[in-house]
């Protein structure tokens, strides 16, 4: 009996501690299997959940969760966390849709312009953090408010509308070569980020920082500066991800990105991603995100109540993270 | 009955796996009523899990535990307590965010059901007293030093009226001053018929309190010595299955070319601190805890980054120092006193720990190229004989020398390392590796490497050093050359 | 020139919504004794804001006017209490705002801190009707209130209503008429916090349809915000292959969805519901929605305003105070769109350029 | 001018360690300052803001807040957090409403119905939180979730309007000794959670918990359960926090508590709360709530343009955190 527990012990923890991933992918499947069961067929007998159409529509409204949440995991290796992701969508967004309709400026350079908006709101809070001390939860939480309260300002609370049809394409319900331009995005953002993570000495550093900042300090690693650039580059992701949702929408919205931040703070933890530096493996994040992408998308297409979504979208995520922490988790 | 003999306490055949290797493999065990017994092996060797299973903190798989003669089960660390069985752990223990009373009182506190603050004061003004500890209990734990930490766990342990203490590297990190006291306070113990038992590496504090020394070595028992009779080499043979002759291997000799310069150093801990160290020279830091051995470790390097005047020269020309980056990148290294709280990733696997300082060898721009740093990693885990399970554990699993290891590796990586600045390199680390070290400083040393070496032991500055300045109070207050070394001389400089 | 849109959009209407909504006949006779007045470009009736302040005389000087408004995060709130400032602006009263930032409890407290500053009266648009009964009846007495639409309920001394179980219908008719005969398999978008304007205009609707033999209910779902129901759309647009309608009684809905039809290229799906911003309406001329009743803030605000100086004066005012059937019953359609919003928001509908 | 330096620090530092509220309470009177000079007058020729009628105002709208901060300290104490407070307020709040107005349970026995709710709820985040060892963070948010869906799917996602008006005195607009009840209701909170966190054994564990896991495990203390035990006060306390929501609006509404959990937070934090285990002090959080209530109120009353004040909030937390800390934190 002690060597079969054993035996089977093995197995399963060496795996998961070779592709954490595992956990997550396994979930990805059991929803998919779930939804394909309970899809609805369409008039050719196809099942809908499978449709080219739906996947696109999954892609499509995954791609800017799985995007930040790459970013979020990289703030997340460094010890910190960020909820101003979301304000930062708001305000930039906005900057974006003003610049567009109201100028005529080139699409480049507007979007530029906000990329650029969205790294200094970064760096804003990660100087706040590191200058000040002040805990990344508080610090972002404050950069929220303002970064709201401009967006708001600076659109008088109405959403605009946009019209520049070449954005809305690139950015939201284009395609190219038959895949949609999110999908494209996403692909180029899970390479990008990966590299970065996991093969660059800036993701080495980063993760040394989560897991022992004192350590990182005695090593030589400049911690503020790594810090201030961990929080840039989640203000700048951010402020790409606001691309989408306007391009998707086809208006900027005064609320736009409200709650993303939780998203990706979700997204990054069911890939396997912890709180203090563990984890931090792109690919099991954009895993992680697709399981909540799958999960919204087959609840709408069966039919589950937007209240009882609400429930199961909380039981799933709890699930996962017990199912991944319990499988990577030696004994 | 003859109260010297009377068995206190009986660990018959304890094994314990982790990740199905054996950490303790039917250890057997005996403690007698007023006897200190010592546990001895080398890093890894399985004492701290043993007592941790005695303790109530892990759990064992297999064996027995007998109390005065009745088996018990000691589920949990309240179990322990109260079947009379407290512990000073080898890692910190207690909470910082409490006060140093809340601590010592913790989870037995007077009162019942709020706390009576007054009698836990007055308590713990006593207790603390015992030890020598001149300190507010009413002040926050972390504004304590971690001698004055140690202390307190040690007073923590002691006030639990319990029959059997185990004590877990008491000493590593309090002063020869506070050692003594406590030695003093053990015998008194003894007296009243409390069974200790005492973990130590140093093995010269063993004759001083022990009466009989028990030997670990890869999680079995090798043997039970008298202390009386025993002499060190039979019990270093034993822990380390082989003999080690000579415990200084000095041969190094410093040149005459000034390399490191530092014209007064000052900030809120230390003072005006002037010293020239030679290339190749192994220059000792003596002093009593707190004296701001570490500080100026601390501020040579760059780690610290408040305020602070001075001027550190290298090869004669003045480095400015706002972080540690700046001096690494004129050669310094330095390999802090407290490895896991200073200097590893613990849950990062023993090659990221490795290579982090000096990522840039292994590879030109932003990435990192694995097979070279594998290569790398691979070699100096070979010549350092770090031993563990796997190559991707996690470096928190390793035994604490040789963990040891790894922070030193890091530096050695840098072929242009050429000042190492060591604290405390030999804390809580095994005879065994404890002389590997050695061994490293004195090659380092050969092949024209400025170290700067702080520790408390001071047979090791003696037979390590070629000069040793002694720290008081944070002002330099002697430097003695290697000829003048005398042990009276040096306490003398550090207290007065 | 602004006859022929009226005329046109209140064909779309039925001629009276008295019998189907089963409220009372919205009664404007108080207005249209008043007479007179503003034309915001959709018929003759308005009201002389100017005669009323001149007829309140002394009364009107100094008076202080507080404006609670439920949220300002969307066009039409915005729009309301700048058309409300602007109009105590030119009549000399001074105002005083308070956002609710969309939170009910925050509306309490600005009620209150509204009290503190002793205003002579509040206009109120209300963020969650309910949880305001409790303090309205507390003010009472105190302070006239005129909520621009109604609170259930509630203590006060008049309030505005508006037909919205009208608009409902006005959906129906305009998908019956859209259908001529087809079948019509309809999506209905509710709210996730179901608030009483919109329970009313889908009840409205769901009776309306339940009347119209070839229109059918086929599924009911709520989302929060925007992008929920951009997907939303698509999805179940794909997987309920018989639906061709969807009823949105609000405008976050209506864009998300005319702008996931929009994307997924099918003109052959029709939105109608209620709403009209500049986005709307841009999508509505370009033929994504099939029609929708624009809302007037600036009417609504007026009239709000309006009743409130009369309550100060004195005046007998009968409550509720109806919102002028004109006004409940405007029709948009791709045709007119533009008019709509030249008229309703002074500039053209986005996207038509 | 090094002794001048070094005694001036001595002096502040030594008072704020003793003191860990000055900083809070420095801010707490700026702000009634800057609000005092502002204010409007009302025709009695009063400064509004210091009116009894707006201080009642400024008391009844902070209590929630304050009563919620309490318990979250303690939350914070043993080093986890709580997401969910918000939810078990939307989710408890419409039980009682909904028992209220549909059943003719006394009412003594539906506030411990919901209170008991409440704990349950905390509870079961305290389960998942050292049963499977998932982050708080996301433990938290996950039981949001559920607990948000059931609120909405109990009533149906409409607000359920409450009449019972000895209800709505005691836990809303009444007064007693012309005091209004929810200052005494903060009163008695303060008063339990100080005796609570700073005097019994069990508030002692906690804050242990919170320093030093381990050293409290090994001390013999039943972390797990002192866990539990934290979040399902937090749980029970939102249950609480709620009827007072419900009494001041006589009404539930189904998006009642919604952020509420982040104003917890802050409060706590700017009451000199750490994220693991620092602070915890009752008095101190205290303040830092009514920071947040005078500054909403006055911002309102002021007149500042709404989307400011979301830019005033967002700066006065951030300065807040860091003129608390600054003082706080020894040389
Ligand atoms: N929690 C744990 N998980 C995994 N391995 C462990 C754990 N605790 C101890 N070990 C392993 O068990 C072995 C015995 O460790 P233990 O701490 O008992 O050694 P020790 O004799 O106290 O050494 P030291 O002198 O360094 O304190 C070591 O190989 C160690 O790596
Ligand atoms: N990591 C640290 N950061 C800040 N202060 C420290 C640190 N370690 C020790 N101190 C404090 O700084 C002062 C100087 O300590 P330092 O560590 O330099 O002394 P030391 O001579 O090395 O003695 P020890 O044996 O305690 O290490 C002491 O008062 C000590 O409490
Ligand atoms: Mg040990
Ligand atoms: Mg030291």
């Amino acid at each position: 009996m002690e060597s079969l527990q054993k035996k089977s012990n093995f197995n399963m923890s060496e795996w998961m501690v070779k592709y954490p991933q595992l956990g997550t992918g396994l979930l990805f499947v059991v929803l998919c299997i779930i939804f394909i069961i309970f899809s609805p067929t369409n008039k050719a007998g196809d099942n809908v959940f499978l449709t080219a159409q739906n996947w696109t529509s999954i892609l499509e409204s995954t791609a800017g969760f799985s995007i930040g949440a790459f970013a979020m995991a990289l703030v997340l290796l460094t010890g910190g966390i960020d909820l101003s992701a979301g304000a930062v969508m708001a305000f930039t967004g906005m900057v974006v849709a003003k610049l567009m309709e109201h100028t005529s400026l080139p699409l480049p350079l507007i979007i530029v312009i906000s990329l650029g908006l969205g790294l200094l709101s970064g760096l804003f809070n990660g100087f706040i953090i590191v200058r000040f001390k002040v805990p990344p939860f508080l610090a972002t939480l404050g950069t929220a408010g303002i970064l709201q309260g401009l967006g708001y300002m600076i659109a008088d609370g109405k959403s605009v509308y946009v019209t520049n049809e070449s954005f809305t394409r690139i950015f939201g319900f284009g395609q190219f070569l038959g895949v949609p331009m999110l999908a494209w995005w996403t692909l180029l953002f899970t390479i990008i980020m990966y590299l970065l993570i996991s093969k660059t000495k800036f993701g080495r550093r980063a993760q040394a920082i989560g897991g022992n900042e004192e350590a990182a300090h005695n090593s030589g690693i400049n911690v503020s500066a790594m810090k201030c650039a961990a929080y840039g580059i989640m203000g700048l992701v951010s402020a790409f991800v606001v691309l989408t949702t306007i391009g998707r929408l086809g208006s900027a919205v005064p609320t736009q990105g409200q709650g993303y931040e939780l998203q990706f703070i979700v997204a990054a933890v069911l890939g396997g991603t912890g709180f203090s530096g563990q984890g931090g493996n792109v690919f099991s994040v954009l895993l992680g995100s697709l399981v909540l992408g799958v999960l919204l998308n087959g609840m709408t297409l069966v039919g589950v109540n937007y209240y009882l979504q609400a429930v199961i979208k909380g039981l799933v995520i709890i699930m996962a993270v017990i199912v991944t922490l319990q499988l990577s988790r030696k004994k | 009955m003859d109260k010297g003999n009377e068995l206190l306490l009986e660990l018959k055949n304890i094994s314990k796996r982790f990740y199905g290797s054996y950490a303790l493999k039917d250890a057997s065990f005996q403690l007698r009523k007023g006897e200190v017994h010592i546990l001895c092996g080398e890093n890894g060797a399985g004492k701290s899990t043993l007592m941790k299973i005695l303790a109530g903190v892990q759990g064992k798989d297999g064996g027995e535990i007998l109390l005065e003669g009745r088996p018990v089960s000691i589920g949990s660390p309240l179990e322990a307590r109260e079947l009379g069985i407290a512990i000073v752990f080898q890692e910190l223990s207690l909470s910082p965010t409490i006060t140093v009373a809340e601590n010592l009182f913790l989870n037995r506190e007077f009162g019942r059901f709020f706390v009576n603050r007054k009698k836990m004061y007055a308590e713990s003004r006593k207790i603390l007293e015992l030890v020598g500890l001149k300190c507010d209990p009413n002040v926050l734990l972390s504004s304590l030093s971690i001698a004055e930490t140690q202390l307190v766990q040690i007073a923590k342990a002691l006030s639990m009226n319990a029959k059997i203490i185990i004590m877990d590297e008491p000493v590593s990190s309090i002063t020869e001053e506070d050692t003594d006291k406590l030695f003093e306070l053990i015998n008194g113990l003894k007296r009243q018929g409390v069974g200790i038992i005492y973990i130590d590496h140093r093995i010269e504090n063993y004759k001083r309190i022990g009466d009989r020394v028990t030997i670990l070595r890869d999680g079995c028992v090798i043997e039970t010595l008298d202390v009386g009779t025993a002499t060190k080499a039979d019990i270093v043979e034993r822990m380390v299955g082989r003999e080690i002759s000579q415990l200084y291997p000095k041969t190094s000799k410093p040149t005459k070319e000034v390399k490191l310069k530092v014209q007064g150093l000052t900030d809120d801990k230390i003072k005006n601190i002037n010293l020239e160290i030679y290339k190749g020279e192994v220059f000792g830091l003596a002093g009593l805890g707190g004296a701001g051995r570490s500080e100026i470790l601390r501020m040579i390097f760059g780690a610290n980054k408040i305020n602070r005047s001075g001027i550190v020269e290298i090869d004669g020309k003045t480095v400015r120092i706002r972080s540690p980056k700046d001096t690494m990148k004129v050669g310094m290294g330095y390999v802090p006193e407290d490895r896991k709280l200073q200097s590893l990733i613990l849950f990062r696997p023993v090659s990221f720990n490795l290579s982090l300082a000096f990522l840039d060898l292994f590879g030109k721009g932003p990435f990192l190229n694995n097979s070279k740093e594998n290569q790398i990693v691979d070699e100096q885990i070979r010549s350092m004989q770090i031993r563990m399970l796997s190559k991707k554990a996690a470096v928190k699993e390793l035994s604490g020398g040789n963990q040891q290891k790894v922070v030193l590796s890091r530096w050695l990586i840098n072929d242009k390392l050429n000042i190492l600045l060591v604290d405390e390199p030999t804390r809580g680390v095994d005879v065994g590796v404890k002389y590997e070290i050695y061994k490293m400083i004195d090659e380092l040393a050969n092949a024209g490497i400025t170290i700067l070496l702080v520790t408390s032991e001071l047979s090791e500055l003696m037979g390590l050093c070629d000069r040793i300045a002694i720290v008081r109070e944070g002002e330099i207050s002697g430097i003695l050359e290697r000829d003048e070394f005398d042990q009276t001389a040096i306490m003398h400089l550090c207290v007065h | 020139a602004c006859g022929g849109s009226t005329n046109k959009s209140n064909e779309a209407k039925p001629s009276s919504s008295a019998g189907a909504s089963g409220t009372a006949a919205p009664d404007n006779s108080d207005l249209i004794k008043d007479g007179i007045g503003t034309d915001f470009g959709f018929g003759p009736i308005g009201h002389d804001m100017e005669g009323l302040v001149k007829r309140m005389g002394a009364k009107a000087e100094g008076l202080k006017i507080g404006i609670s408004v439920s949220t300002q995060e969307n066009d039409w709130m915005v729009e309301w209490v700048k058309s409300l400032k602007k109009m105590c602006e030119t009549n000399g009263l001074e105002c005083i705002v308070t956002d609710a930032q969309g939170k009910p409890e925050k509306q309490v407290e600005d009620l209150k801190s509204l009290q503190n500053q002793n205003v002579d009266g509040i206009i109120l648009f209300p963020q969650e009707e309910k949880s305001l009964v409790q303090v309205l009846g507390q003010l009472e007495g105190k302070i006239p209130v005129v909520p621009t639409i109604p609170i259930d309920g509630a203590k006060v001394a008049a309030y505005i209503d508006v037909n919205q179980q009208l608009k409902g219908e006005l959906g129906a008719t305009a998908l019956k008429a859209a259908f001529n005969g087809e079948q019509g398999n309809i999506l209905v978008f509710d709210l996730v916090g179901r608030v009483d304007f919109a329970i009313n205009r889908i009840e409205g609707f769901t009776r309306a349809v339940e009347k119209i033999p070839n229109l059918k209910i086929v599924e009911t779902q709520s989302y929060g915000t925007a992008e929920e129901y951009l997907s939303a759309t698509k999805n179940i647009l794909a997987s309920r292959e018989e639906i061709n309608a969807i009823y949105t009684p609000y405008g976050v809905s209506m864009v998300a969805a005319a702008q996931a039809l929009k994307q997924m290229n099918r003109k052959d799906v029709k939105i109608v519901g209620v709403d009209g911003d500049v986005v709307i309406l841009g999508l509505l001329k370009e033929g994504w929605i099939t029609g929708t009743n624009p809302q007037s803030p600036q009417q609504n605000g007026s009239i709000g305003l309006f009743t409130l100086l009369r309550l100060i004066n004195g005046e007998n005012v009968q409550s509720p105070v109806w919102e002028p059937p004109a006004y409940a019953a405007l029709w948009a359609t791709p045709e007119n769109a533009e008019d709509f919003s030249m008229k309703l928001w002074g500039r053209a509908p986005v996207g038509s350029n």
